[in-house]
């Protein structure tokens, strides 16, 4: 047994990491990927909770965060792969003039 | 259950007329205009004639409800029309007059520009108009009152490269503005009051209160913005101003807008309102006052002009000061007839002065014609059976409608014998100003130099119609008479003018009595019966003769007097006004009204909104204030412009920083 | 596991032999009879060859890369039933290392994960041919994968569950007296067609085997690799064959439903395995066959064929066998 | 206890690989990091008892989305991150930001939740169940979602096109 405290103390750490990731990253990659990782926190705590109030919708948002979430990262990298064309760089620092 | 009449129809033909014409007119030919302004009118006409033929088998009123346009909490406006006998009269009149008047209008407006524009506006007039009369409720009656407006702003501004028609237009619709305002009150008076605004329900509630004879309550101050409003639609003292400018229109639309339909509306509105009125005395008396007065002062005015069409505006506003004089005594069925009979022929008037200003190329000042029964026939008899009608010989037309109000006037409970005095002095005033108007267009030696100009691209179309009333006879030269699309309508109304009357106001009284007497309260039924019942017998047979005669004679002596002044002793008008003075002055120049109103109203207007509005409020305090805080927000912008460094990491850094606020806050107050 | 690297060892054999006698050789002959053995002198001569190290490749990953690849390529298997219940000796056992409940999903969801053993091992070795294949195979792999799956949901609608047992079950029985009611014959013929199809690309085998390919790209992804690690993949590429194999006789070719079930217990619990074993067979043959005579696709039109042609095909197969079903139903 | 131990066990995998993620500078690190994380994440799930969440999560996250990342890190041949210092603003804010934010709601939620314990299973998901409910409760987001990714498809497939060329790019979506 388990609390379940400790699933959403997992999650939270795990969203905090993508947080983090996004801010201290250079790589837009990298940036993307914390991204991710906070979407997974999100949806252990969905999953979680789902387990806790015996609702299987929780369980279902999941899916939907997961389509989002490639739905996301299609274009995201599409994106990422049109501004290293234009620019040749990766870094987030360098990308700052907010236009291609 | 009473059968659809598809009553919405008959607004919405002349509508998709007009959309059709507006939205695609300028690439039809002026046939394929033609075609669609005539054919949708027309359409509407047909079905007012439809409805008539099935009158007597509907149980009225007829309501039909369309659909639910505003529905907040109990209070419900439908899209619902209203037939009644009321509303069919003026549902034929205005379908009838302005069907004619749109044949005409082809004539008339055949060389100007703007082809399309011009019906495109008519057949929404129509619309509109429509709306007016058949709307159940008053909202939707406000609807049709506002497009109306609209129609005529657009009408009379149709020139509008011309200086003097756009800004009559717009002040048409500046005037009527401060009587939509009292209009507007009204309504809220009684949404309030009365929790409606349909026709049933208002009256029936107001059915049901008692008449405010001892002192101004809640239905006379309806009744007196209601009066507002009616006075500036109907250009009744002292918001007339507008009518006499909205001339700078084309005549088609003096017609139709300015003469027989749209300036009634504020008539058909008290009589549709009747009920109230029935129950607020003062507010009856306002209306016979300023009825009475309008008439009066317009017809004087009326006197001293010289052109043509501000003359014919000022006998409108007369007229329409009769019919107002007729309902501030409750009887509102004559009001109703003179409308009728006055729509006839003072829309004939009207465009047979079209035809007259289209025979002399355009020229409008009465003294500059003259003699011009000889080039124009058909408008001159047409013409003459209109003058007859409006100055009130039988058998013509407005002798019965007019003797009607002025008998009203005299014996109703609500009448009194000044009103009767005025009405017929004006009825002499009437009679002579329009004869000096005929006698100078008619008669007499031209005066303006031959309009050569004008005779090339109208045939002569003066061939022989059997069906016309009047003698043949035959003009040459520069002048000439107006085509037969114009000259058809001028036939037909001068029929109705001649005819028109014949039905009797008795007659048109009972016709409409359902309507129009439904509610009247036992106040007055009661003082008709107890307080005059001697008036009664002698009214209705010696007095009623007496009074008659008294009114044909005035007619006849203004008929003289024209005669005397205009035709016989063509100087005597000068010495008159030599002796007169002062005085001619002012009825030359309208009483200095406009001037007055210029000073009173709108320079302190100008000033006021210059000084007060524009440099006080407006510069130095709005503008000051958002100059103000635009320099401060600029300020602020230019501190946190650093922020906007354009780094996602930054950004980020800020949203994680706000997130963190964010959830300080929400834990603080969550454990609290 | 044995038994597993075993089967991986053999199909190598059989290939062998199966493409020799194809290509009018004889294939390996001089290792034991048939050249039985071969595999085992590989095996050897793959353990005792130097491992080299290539300069400049980026280590970790180098090393990882083949191990991953392995590992996910056996993992797949274990979810696989090999035969029904047994009761041998008092314990009734299933003929399979574990039996979950979603057993295809986990299939698929391990097998998508093998991508990156190839992807990455394409990528560490710092070579333009390596990371050409690398991008081919990853790009290749997730394209089929799509094609793949939907073409499984058409089986698993019939079935009902994602249980491989009981989808097996519900292709027992026959037609007629002799038409065995296999998914394959239960109108899932397309379905089958296209699993081939997208099997043939996923495990990246001719004609699908652009990622090695190595007229262009010398040997694709594992250019750079050499030994045990070149054994590894080599492994990891023919367990992925037979899993894909057990897979198709699982969902489409009745599993170990064979025609009669008669003679002894013993004799009952083991024929079943050995009609799971003959269609394995067959389909490793096919698929041997189909490399031995069928060229290589150009990218393009491997991709095109992917995306244009199988995937529409899956999804109108998908629909009209939904359809069906709730038709019936 | 099994389940205690198990649950750490994957917990302590999860967060290793999320600060292996931050810590790795070369993206292909991280990108594998972020595939671990998935995978202990699919083991927790199955752990709550949603197998199918897990059995998705492997195929969808770790076997599409991130196969992704790795194409496109390959393809761009990105190399190790460069220490720029772009943004002193996330170090000063941000990053304490977080730090606060994370340790309010871990103490809110381990102090005060009152959540109960959770056996093995806890709530099964048989795919059953959850294609019932995405296809009736949650239909119109299902659909909506669809045609969201329809058009990510469509808007990446534009993006990373070559502007100019004809051959569209084919990578899946």
């Amino acid at each position: 047994m388990v609390p379940l405290s400790y699933y959403l103390v997992l999650s939270g750490i795990l969203f905090a990491c993508g947080v983090t990731g996004f801010l201290i990253k250079r790589n837009i990659i990298t940036v993307f990927m914390s991204i991710e990782l906070m979407l997974n926190g999100v949806n252990l705590s969905f999953v979680a909770f789902a387990a806790q109030w015996h609702a299987l919708s929780g369980q279902v948002f999941v899916f939907f965060v997961m389509v989002v979430a490639a739905a996301e990262a299609t274009v995201g990298l599409a994106i990422i792969i049109a501004v290293y064309r234009t620019r040749e760089t990766l870094n987030v620092d360098r990308i700052n003039l907010l236009k291609l | 259950m009473t059968p659809n009449l598809y009553l919405w129809l008959i607004p919405v033909l002349p509508l998709v007329g007009a959309s059709i014409n507006g939205l695609f007119g300028k690439r039809f030919s002026r046939q394929t205009v033609l075609a669609i302004a005539l054919g949708f009118s027309g359409a509407a006409f047909v079905m007012a004639l439809w409805i008539a033929a099935q009158f007597s088998s509907l149980a009225l009123p007829h309501v039909e409800n369309l659909a639910s346009w505003i529905r907040a909490g109990d209070f419900q406006v439908d899209f619902a029309f209203y037939l009644d006998q009321l509303s069919l009269v003026m549902l034929l009149v205005v379908t009838g007059v302005g069907f004619l008047i749109h044949i005409y209008a082809v004539g008339y407006m055949w060389e100007e520009g703007g082809f399309y524009r011009f019906f495109c506006y008519l057949n929404l007039f129509m619309f509109f108009m429509l709306t007016l009369v058949l709307a159940s409720n008053y909202l939707l009656m406000f609807v049709g009152w506002e497009g109306v407006g609209l129609a005529s702003y657009l009408l009379v501004g149709f020139w509008f490269t011309k200086d003097s028609a756009a800004s009559a237009g717009k002040k048409a619709f500046i005037v009527n503005r401060i009587g939509d305002f009292g209009f507007l009150i009204a309504l809220f008076l009684m949404i309030k009051h009365f929790g409606s605004l349909n026709f049933a329900q208002v009256f029936r509630i107001v059915g049901e209160m008692p008449a405010e004879t001892a002192g101004a309550g809640l239905l006379t101050a309806i009744g007196l913005l209601l009066m507002v409003g009616a006075a500036g639609k109907s250009a009744q003292l002292p918001l007339y101003v507008w009518l006499p400018d909205a001339m700078e229109g084309p005549t088609p639309v003096s017609a139709l807008i300015h003469a027989a339909t749209m300036v009634t509306a504020g008539v058909y509105m008290v009589a549709r309102s009747h009920v109230v009125f029935d129950r607020a005395p003062q507010a009856l008396m306002v209306v016979a006052i300023i009825g009475t007065l309008t008439a009066l002062f317009a017809a004087t005015i009326g006197v001293c002009q010289t052109d043509i069409k501000k003359v014919l505006a000022y006998s409108t506003i007369s007229q329409l000061g009769y019919m107002f004089m007729a309902c501030g005594v409750a009887a509102y069925s004559a009001g109703i007839f003179h409308l009728m009979t006055h729509a006839f022929f003072k829309g004939l008037l009207f465009l047979a002065a079209g035809s007259v200003i289209h025979a002399v190329g355009g020229e409008q000042d009465m003294r500059k014609m003259g003699g011009l029964r000889h080039y124009i026939p058909w408008t001159f008899w047409t013409m003459t059976a209109a003058t007859f009608a409006i100055a009130g010989f039988p058998p013509f037309a407005g002798f019965f409608s007019k003797d009607a109000i002025l008998w009203k006037a005299f014996s109703s409970p609500y009448g009194s014998w000044v009103y009767w005095a005025i009405g017929v002095f004006t009825a002499f005033l009437t009679s002579f100003y329009m004869f000096r108007l005929w006698f100078l267009t008619f008669f007499g030696e031209y005066r303006g130099e031959a309009a050569e100009k004008h005779g090339d691209e109208h045939v002569q179309v003066i061939n022989s119609r059997p069906a016309a009333p009047a003698p043949y006879e035959h003009g040459h030269g520069g002048i000439h008479e107006s085509p037969k699309v114009m000259l058809i309508p001028l036939v037909i109304l001068a029929v109705l003018s001649v005819c028109g009357g014949w039905i009797g106001a008795d007659r048109f009284d009972k016709f409409l009595s359902p309507t129009l007497h439904a509610g009247v309260s036992a106040y007055s039924q009661e003082d008709v019966a107890v307080a005059t019942p001697a008036q009664e017998p002698k009214g209705q047979g010696g007095s009623e003769g007496l009074l008659t005669g008294i009114s044909v004679l005035a007619a006849a002596s203004g008929l003289f007097l024209a005669w005397l002044f205009y035709e016989r002793r063509p100087q005597l008008p000068q010495e008159i006004a030599h002796a007169l003075g002062g005085f001619y002055e002012a009825v030359v120049h309208k009483y200095y009204v406009d001037e007055i109103y210029a000073a009173v109203f709108v320079k302190p207007l100008i000033d006021g909104s210059t000084r007060i509005l524009w440099q006080g409020v407006d510069r130095d305090v709005i503008d000051a204030t958002l100059d103000n805080s635009a320099e401060g927000a600029r300020e602020v912008s230019d501190a946190m412009r650093h922020m906007q460094s354009g780094n996602l990491r930054s950004y980020a850094g800020w949203i994680a920083a706000g997130a963190a606020v964010v959830i300080a806050y929400m834990v603080w107050t969550g454990t609290r | 596991m044995g038994i597993l690297l075993t089967a991986v060892a053999y199909t190598v054999w059989l290939e062998r032999k199966v493409v020799g006698h194809i290509q009018n050789r004889w294939g390996p002959t001089r290792v034991g009879p048939f050249g039985l053995l071969q595999p085992l002198a590989d095996g050897v001569k793959f353990i005792f060859k130097e491992d080299l190290l290539p300069p400049h490749v980026y280590k970790p990953l180098y090393i990882a890369a083949p191990m991953i690849a392995l590992i996910f390529a056996l993992t797949s298997i274990s979810v696989i039933p090999i035969g029904n219940w047994v009761t041998v000796l008092g314990i009734h056992t299933p003929l399979e290392i574990t039996d979950v409940n979603i057993g295809l999903l986990i299939v698929l969801g391990i097998t998508s994960l093998g991508v990156y053993g190839v992807a990455l091992a394409g990528w560490s070795s710092n070579s333009k041919y390596s990371l050409l294949g690398g991008l081919r195979a990853s790009a290749q792999m997730v394209s089929y994968e799509i094609s793949l799956g939907l073409s499984l949901v058409g089986v698993l609608i019939m079935a009902g569950s994602f249980n491989l047992r009981e989808i097996v079950d519900a292709q027992s029985g026959v037609f007629w007296g002799f038409i065995p009611r296999w998914n394959i014959f239960q109108g899932q013929i397309v379905a089958f067609f296209i699993y081939l199809m997208a099997a043939y690309a996923e495990t990246n085998r001719i004609p699908f085997d652009l990622p090695e390919a190595e007229t262009e790209l010398v040997a694709g992804y594992h250019t750079e690799y050499s030994a045990m690690k070149f054994a590894m993949f080599f492994m990891a590429e023919y367990a992925n064959m037979i899993t894909v194999a057990c897979l198709a006789t699982l969902l489409f070719l009745g599993g170990w439903h064979g025609p009669h079930h008669f003679g002894p217990p013993l004799l009952q619990a083991i024929l079943p395995v050995f009609w799971f074993a003959v269609k394995i067979f067959a389909f490793l043959f096919l698929y041997i066959w189909v490399r031995g005579t069928l060229p290589r696709f150009r990218y393009d039109q491997l991709m095109a064929f992917g995306w244009k042609f199988l995937l529409p095909l899956a999804i109108a197969n998908l629909v009209i066998t939904a359809l069906i079903v709730a038709l019936r139903a | 206890m099994l389940h205690l131990l198990v649950f750490s066990v994957f917990g302590l995998v999860c967060v290793a690989g999320a600060v292996n993620l931050l810590v790795q500078r070369h993206p292909i690190n991280s990108a594998l990091s972020l595939v671990v994380v998935m995978g202990s994440l699919a083991v927790e799930y199955l752990l709550l008892g949603a197998e199918f969440v897990a059995a998705v999560q492997v195929i969808v996250y770790a076997g599409a989305i991130m196969v992704l990342f790795v194409f496109v890190i390959m393809l761009l041949n990105a190399g190790e991150e460069e220490r720029s210092k772009g943004s002193r603003v996330a170090m000063i804010f941000g990053v304490p930001g977080v730090l606060i934010g994370s340790v309010l709601v871990a103490w809110v939620l381990v102090a005060r939740s009152g959540t109960g314990n959770v056996a093995v299973g806890a709530l099964p998901g048989p795919p059953k169940v959850i294609g019932w409910l995405l296809f009736h409760d949650f239909l119109l987001p299902f659909e909506v979602t669809s045609v969201l990714v329809l058009i990510a498809i469509m808007g990446a497939v534009v993006l990373a096109s070559h502007p100019g060329s004809k051959q569209p790019d084919k990578r899946e979506g």
